[in-house]
C-alpha cells in the first residue's frame, strides 16, 4: 500500500503542495489564453494519472492538450477511445483501479456516454469530466447551447459551472480536491459553455507550473480499489442487488440515497475551495435580480452595467455549483427581490425550473425565465436589457 | 503477490466462518502449476451461486478459476447476464459495470495497474456472455483488440439471451426459433473467433467445456500470451439447457455432440504467441 | 420488523436531508451534535455497556492482515469487546450472499437488519468497514431497527450512525478502550 | 456618452487569418494595459467560405462573450464579403453603433448610395483600404493582409501603439517556442525555423507599421478622436 502523503515530488518531478497553497497562496502571474489552454494548465498542476479522449467539437483541443501533457510525462495513461460510451467506461476502469482521472466531452458525446454517468456515481469514483456544452442533435449543430446539462442534473454527479477560463482553471484543481474527499468521492462535472469559454482568449492568472496537487490516494476511497491489494479478496464492484438474488430492496434504495448524501457532504469543501457556492455582482440592494450560471451570468453582468446607465439598480447571483444546489445562498441573496430573471442558453429553461423549485415558498418575487437563447445564439446584454425594460414597463432611453 | 488480503488476523479468526478460513488455508495461492486437477482437493474460488442446476456455465467458471496461473493478482471484469449472478461469489477482485462495456473497463484497469505496479504481474481477464461480447459490446470488444490491450477476453457462448428469457442473439444459429425471432433466426451465427483473429488477437481458441483439462490449457495459454504480447480471445460453448429444453444432466452430452461439429476444437496463435507458449512449456507451467 | 420485502423497507429519510453532515476534523458527532471526541467516546462506551447484546461488527479492513495497522487494530477490537462485554460478528465481505446469510454468525451490508433482529442487538460498533458499505448499512439499520449505532471510522465518519468517531487509528482506539474502562468502573460493571 | 468599450467584428474569408488578427489585436490591447478578449466565430469554416472573428477592448473587465452583435468597428477583410454577400450578417454593417468605423479591404468603393446614407445617419466613418495590395507590396505575400488590417485599425482608433502591436505579433508567432519551454536549448533545425519565423515577423511588423501610419494620417484628416482614453489616464482620473 503506497503512502502517497509522504511524497515530496510527483511523477513529473513537480513539488507537491497543499490544495490551499496551490489555489490561494502561490504567487500568480498573468497569461493570455483560451479556455482549452486553461484546461491544460490545470491538468499540468493536478498530478493526473490517467485521461482518455475522443474527438468532438468544441472539446477536442482540450483533449489534444492533455495528450501533450502525457507525451511530456505529466500524465501517466492517455489514449483515444472508440466512442464517448467507450471512453467514459475506460476512465471508469482507470478510476476503479486507483487513478486520478479526467476526461472531456461535448453535446452529442455527452448523450452517447449517458449510461456511464449514473454508473460513475454509483461506483463512487471521483472522475472529473470537463463538459464543454454544445447543441445536441437533431438537427446538427456544433455551436453553444447547454441543453445537455439538463440531462445530467440527476445522474448523482456533482455539477459545477465555470464562467471564465480563470473559473475553469481553479475549478478543475478544486474539483479533484473536493471529489476525492473520502466522505464525498463522487464524480465532478465541470461545465463551461462551449466556444464562449473554450475558444475565447482572455487574461488568466496562473501559479507556477513546478508545483502540483498531492497525488490521489485510492486507499482512502469508500469502496475497495480494484487492484487485488486491499481486502476483502472476494469483492465485486458493483453487484446485482435485487430481491431475486435474496437481497433487500432497501440495499439499492440506500445505495442511491448514499450517492446523493455524498453530494450533500461536498458543500463545506466546495464552499472553501470555490470561495462560496455563489458570486454576487452589482447593487446588493437591487430589487431586480438575475440568477444565472456560466456565460449567461457573464452577459447578465454586462446587462447590469447597461441598466445602471438607465438608472435601474440590478444584481447578478452567479451559481458556481448546480449539484449541490446552493439553496440557502440563493434564498438569502434574493431577499427583497421583486423580479428574478433567469437568462439561459437553452430552450427548456432547466435552470429556471431549479430556481423555482428552491424558491417556492421562500420568495414573493416574480420569476421570469428569460431571455432564453439557443442553437448557438449569442445573448447580447442589450437583448437582456430590452427584456427587462419590456417587463418592468420602464421606457427605453437608449440601449444601443 | 497479494495473498495477505486473504490472511485473517489471528485475534479474530475464531469469529470467521469456515468457508472464509478455507479460502486462506486451502485455496491454491502462489502456485502457477495449479489447475483443474486440484478441484477435488483444494478450496475453490467460487461459493454457491444462483445459476440453474446443471448449467454448463457453472462448470466453465469452476474450470477457469482453477486454471488462473496467478489468481491472487488477477482482476476479472464481467458484464450483465446470467454470469453477473455468479460474480459476487468469486473470491477475487471483480467488476460488473454496464452491459457491453466490459472490454473498455478492462482496458482502463489494465493500463492503470501497469502504471501503478510496474514490478508486479496483474492479469486482467474479461468474462462475459455472447450478447455482451458480440452484440451490445462488439464495438468495445473489437476496439480493445485493435488497441492491442494486454487482456484476455473469454466469451461464454450459449447462443441465446438467457438471463432475459431466451431471445435471439448474434451467436444464435441460423434458423433457431427464439423470442424476437419467431420465424427462426434469419442470418448466420457470427464467427466471433475469426473476427478476433482479424482484429489482432494473438491467441484465439474455440471449444466447448466438455474437457476440463483442455479448458485449463487454453485459459493458461491465453493469459500468458496476453501478459507478454497482446489481446487473446477464448470462445467457449456453454449451452443453455433451459432454453434448449434439456434436463439438468444433459449439458455435458450436448457439448460433446457439438465437439464433433460447429464447436470442434480450433486454436490460432501468432508467432510471438507461440514463442511465449513454448517458453512457458519449458518452464513446465503448461 | 420489516414492513415489506425480504428484509426492509425504505431507509429514507437519511441524515444529510435532516441537515446532519460528517463532523469536522478533531470532532465527533452524537446524534446531530458536534462534540469533542472524548465526550462521544464516553457516550459510545455508555451505550455499549448499558444496552442489550452489544456487538462489534469488524469489517475487512481490520479482519484481514493486509498491513501492520490492521494487525494492531484486530488486537484492539478483541480487547474492546472484552472491556465492553460485547459480541463480535464479522462483516468479512460485502457480497450479496446466496442463498442467504446466517444471521447468528455474520452480518452483511445488504441487509444488516437481519443480523440485528436475530441477535436482538441494541447497540453496535462498526469498525474497519469501507465507508460506502458502512453508509449503506447504517441507513438501513437506522430505518429498520432500534439499534444504537456507533461508527469508528478511520476516515471522515458516518452521519447516519448515532455516534460517529472520525480519523480513528490505533492510538485513538486505545484511548477509547481506556475511556470505556473508566465508564465501566463508574457504572460499577466490574 | 464616452466609450468604455470598443467591440470589433471582422467578417472575412476562411484562410485570411481573421482569427489570428483578433488574437493579435486583443493581445496588443492587453499589453497596452486595457482589458481585452478575442474569439473566433464558432463554426466549421472552410477556405474562402465566410469566416468571422471578434475582439473586445475595454477600460473595465469584459464579461461579454460570443459574436459582436453591436460593433463599434467592422473590419471587412475581403471584397466578396460585400460583393458576394459572404457575411453572417445582412447587410454586413448591421448592428453598427453610432460614431462607428468601417475598414474595408478594397481598391474601389463598394458601397451603394443607400449604404452611405444609412452610415452617414449614424456618423459612421468608412475607410477603403487596399490591405492585400499593400501586403504584397511590402511583405511580398498576401498572407500579410491581416497585418495590414491590424495596422489600419489601430492607426484609426488610436489607443494601442506600435510597440504593443509588435508585442502582439511576436507573442502570436513565437508562442510555440516559448510554450515548449525549450527556447534556451533550441536545436539547429529549430533555429533555422526560428530564423524563418523572425524574418516573417519582420515582414509582418513592417506591413502593420506602414498601414498604421497611413491610417493615422487618414484619421487626422477626418478629425477622428481616439476611440478610448489611454488606460493610464483613466487610472489617473480614478485616482488609482
Amino acid at each position: 500500500m503506497q503512502a502517497t502523503e509522504t511524497l515530496l515530488y510527483n511523477r513529473a518531478g513537480q513539488k507537491i503542495v497543499s490544495p490551499d497553497y496551490l489555489l490561494f497562496e502561490a504567487p500568480r502571474t498573468k497569461h493570455f489564453m483560451t479556455g482549452s489552454e486553461a484546461v491544460k494548465e490545470a491538468v499540468k498542476r493536478a498530478s493526473v494519472d490517467a485521461s482518455v479522449s475522443y474527438p468532438i467539437t468544441p472539446q477536442s483541443e482540450a483533449a489534444h492538450l492533455i495528450g501533450e501533457l502525457w507525451a511530456e510525462g505529466y500524465v501517466g495513461v492517455y489514449f483515444r477511445g472508440e466512442s464517448e460510451f467507450g471512453v467514459m467506461s475506460e476512465v471508469a476502469g482507470c478510476a476503479m483501479a486507483g487513478a486520478r482521472t479526467i476526461t472531456t466531452t461535448s453535446g452529442p458525446g455527452t448523450l452517447r456516454a449517458m449510461e456511464n454517468f449514473p454508473m460513475w456515481a454509483g461506483t463512487r469514483i471521483p472522475v472529473q469530466l470537463v463538459l464543454m456544452a454544445r447543441g445536441i442533435n437533431s438537427p446538427l449543430s456544433i455551436q453553444p447551447d447547454n441543453l445537455e446539462v439538463g440531462f445530467l442534473l440527476d445522474t448523482g454527479c456533482m455539477i459545477w459551472y465555470a464562467e471564465t477560463a480563470q473559473d475553469l482553471f481553479d475549478m478543475i484543481l478544486a474539483g479533484f480536491t473536493v471529489a476525492e474527499q473520502p466522505d464525498v468521492h463522487v464524480p465532478v462535472i465541470n461545465v463551461i459553455d462551449g466556444f464562449f469559454v473554450s475558444h475565447t482568449r482572455e487574461a488568466i492568472m496562473l501559479p507556477p507550473d513546478d508545483i502540483a496537487l498531492p497525488p490521489y490516494n485510492p486507499y482512502k476511497a469508500p469502496l475497495p480499489v480494484i487492484d487485488a491489494e486491499v481486502p476483502p479478496g472476494r469483492f465485486l464492484r458493483d453487484p446485482f442487488v435485487m430481491k431475486s438474488n435474496y437481497i433487500s430492496y432497501a440495499t439499492h434504495a440506500s445505495w442511491q440515497w448514499e450517492v446523493r448524501a455524498a453530494i450533500e457532504r461536498s458543500r463545506p469543501y466546495a464552499k472553501h475551495y470555490l470561495r462560496g457556492l455563489i458570486e454576487l455582482f452589482g447593487n446588493p440592494e437591487a430589487e431586480l435580480v438575475f440568477v444565472a450560471c456560466g456565460t449567461a451570468s457573464a452577459q447578465a453582468k454586462e446587462a447590469v452595467r447597461l441598466l445602471e446607465d438607465e438608472g435601474i439598480p440590478a444584481k447578478v447571483v452567479k451559481l458556481k455549483t448546480i449539484r449541490p444546489f446552493p439553496i440557502e445562498e440563493l434564498r438569502e441573496s434574493v431577499k427583497g427581490a421583486k423580479y428574478i430573471f433567469v437568462p439561459e442558453f437553452n430552450v427548456v429553461g432547466w435552470l429556471e425550473r431549479e430556481v423555482r423549485r428552491y424558491l417556492y415558498g421562500h420568495s414573493n418575487a416574480e420569476i421570469i425565465g428569460a431571455p432564453r437563447v439557443a442553437g448557438g445564439m449569442t445573448m447580447p446584454a442589450e437583448a437582456i436589457v430590452k427584456e427587462v425594460l419590456k417587463l418592468t414597463g420602464k421606457e427605453v432611453k437608449h440601449v444601443i | 503477490m497479494s495473498y495477505n488480503i486473504y490472511e485473517i488476523n489471528e485475534d479474530l479468526k475464531e469469529f470467521i466462518p469456515k468457508e472464509i478460513i478455507d479460502l486462506q488455508e486451502r485455496a491454491t495461492w502462489g502456485n502457477p502449476k495449479r489447475g483443474v486437477m486440484d478441484l477435488p482437493y483444494s478450496k475453490e474460488l467460487v461459493e454457491e451461486h444462483s445459476l440453474c442446476a446443471g448449467c454448463p456455465e457453472s462448470a466453465a467458471i469452476r474450470y477457469i478459476l482453477a486454471s488462473l496461473p496467478n489468481p491472487e493478482d488477477t482482476i476479472i471484469v464481467n458484464s450483465t447476464g446470467c454470469t453477473s449472478l455468479v460474480f459476487p461469489h468469486i473470491a477475487l477482485h471483480t467488476v460488473h459495470s454496464l452491459f457491453g462495456n466490459q472490454n473498455a473497463v478492462a482496458s482502463g484497469i489494465k493500463r492503470v495497474l501497469e502504471m501503478r505496479f510496474p514490478d508486479k504481474v496483474k492479469d486482467v481477464v474479461v468474462l462475459a456472455g455472447d450478447g455482451a461480447t458480440v452484440d451490445i459490446g462488439l464495438d468495445c470488444t473489437l476496439q480493445s483488440f485493435f488497441r492491442q490491450e494486454k487482456i484476455t477476453t473469454i466469451c461464454f457462448d450459449n447462443e441465446v439471451y438467457a438471463n432475459t428469457g431466451g431471445q435471439e442473439s448474434g451467436l444464435t444459429v441460423k434458423g433457431y426459433v427464439f423470442k424476437m425471432a419467431p420465424k427462426g433466426k434469419q442470418w448466420n451465427k457470427v464467427p466471433m473467433w475469426q473476427l478476433a483473429i482479424d482484429s489482432g488477437c494473438h491467441y484465439v481458441a474455440r471449444l466447448t467445456v466438455s474437457s476440463p483439462k483442455r479448458v485449463e490449457q487454453v485459459i493458461k495459454k491465453a493469459i500468458y500470451v496476453a501478459r507478454e504480447v497482446g489481446p487473446t480471445y477464448v470462445h467457449l460453448y456453454t449451452p443453455c439447457i433451459l432454453e434448449l429444453g434439456l434436463n439438468s444432466d444433459d449439458g455435458l452430452e450436448e457439448m460433446r455432440n457439438r465437439d464433433k461439429e460447429r464447436f470442434a476444437f480450433f486454436e490460432y496463435m501468432t508467432p510471438q504467441a507461440e514463442e511465449v507458449i513454448n517458453k512457458v512449456k519449458e518452464e513446465c507451467l503448461l | 420488523m420489516a414492513h415489506i420485502g425480504q428484509s426492509g423497507y425504505s431507509p429514507y429519510p437519511v441524515a444529510v436531508y435532516e441537515g446532519i453532515l460528517t463532523p469536522p476534523p478533531g470532532k465527533a458527532l452524537v446524534f446531530n451534535e458536534i462534540v469533542d471526541e472524548d465526550i462521544a467516546m464516553r457516550e459510545a462506551a455508555k451505550a455499549m455497556l448499558t444496552r442489550q447484546n452489544p456487538t462489534i461488527f469488524p469489517g475487512p479492513q481490520v479482519l484481514y492482515a493486509w498491513n501492520e495497522e490492521a494487525k494492531e487494530k484486530a488486537k484492539l477490537v478483541r480487547k474492546m469487546a472484552e472491556v465492553l462485554g460485547a459480541k463480535i460478528i464479522p462483516m468479512y465481505d460485502y457480497r450479496p450472499k446466496y442463498p442467504k446469510i446466517n444471521p447468528a454468525v455474520e452480518i452483511n451490508p445488504n441487509h444488516p437488519n437481519l443480523t440485528i433482529w436475530h441477535n436482538k442487538i441494541k447497540a453496535c460498533i462498526f469498525v474497519g468497514v469501507h465507508c460506502h458499505y458502512a453508509n449503506v448499512a447504517l441507513k438501513i439499520i437506522r430505518a429498520e431497527t432500534d439499534c444504537f449505532t456507533i461508527a469508528m471510522c478511520s476516515l471522515a465518519g458516518h452521519e447516519d450512525a448515532m455516534i460517529t468517531l472520525r480519523d480513528q487509528h490505533v492510538e485513538d482506539m486505545e484511548r477509547f478502550i481506556k475511556i470505556a474502562e473508566e465508564v465501566k468502573r463508574e457504572l460499577k460493571k466490574y | 456618452m464616452k466609450r468604455k468599450r470598443v467591440n470589433i467584428r471582422m467578417p472575412a474569408l476562411g484562410g485570411q487569418g481573421a482569427v489570428t488578427a483578433a488574437h493579435i489585436i486583443a493581445t496588443a490591447a492587453d499589453y497596452e494595459g486595457y482589458y481585452a478578449v478575442s474569439n473566433p466565430f464558432f463554426g466549421a469554416e472552410k477556405r474562402m467560405a465566410p469566416a468571422e472573428s471578434y475582439a473586445r477592448i475595454g477600460l473595465e473587465p469584459i464579461y461579454d462573450r460570443g459574436e459582436v452583435v453591436y460593433p463599434d468597428v467592422i473590419m471587412v477583410f475581403h471584397p466578396q464579403v460585400i460583393t458576394m454577400g459572404k457575411s453572417y450578417t445582412m447587410p454586413f454593417y448591421s448592428g453598427i453603433k453610432k460614431n462607428g468605423l468601417i475598414i474595408i479591404n478594397t481598391e474601389e468603393d463598394l458601397l451603394t448610395d443607400e449604404d452611405k446614407e444609412y452610415l452617414d445617419s449614424l456618423n459612421v466613418k468608412v475607410l477603403n483600404f487596399p490591405a492585400t495590395k499593400f501586403a504584397i507590396d511590402i511583405a511580398g505575400t498576401e498572407l500579410s493582409t491581416n497585418m495590414a488590417m491590424i495596422g489600419a485599425l489601430f492607426g484609426v482608433i488610436g489607443c494601442v501603439g506600435l510597440e504593443a502591436i509588435e508585442e502582439g505579433i511576436k507573442s502570436r508567432f513565437l508562442k510555440k517556442f516559448v510554450a515548449s519551454g525549450g527556447t534556451a536549448s533550441l536545436d539547429s533545425a529549430l533555429e533555422r525555423k526560428f530564423k524563418k519565423k523572425l524574418e516573417l515577423i519582420e515582414k509582418n511588423l513592417n506591413t502593420a507599421k506602414s498601414a498604421y501610419e497611413l491610417a493615422e494620417r487618414w484619421a487626422n484628416e477626418q478629425g477622428i478622436e481616439p476611440f478610448l482614453p489611454r488606460p493610464q489616464e483613466v487610472m489617473k482620473t480614478q485616482g488609482v
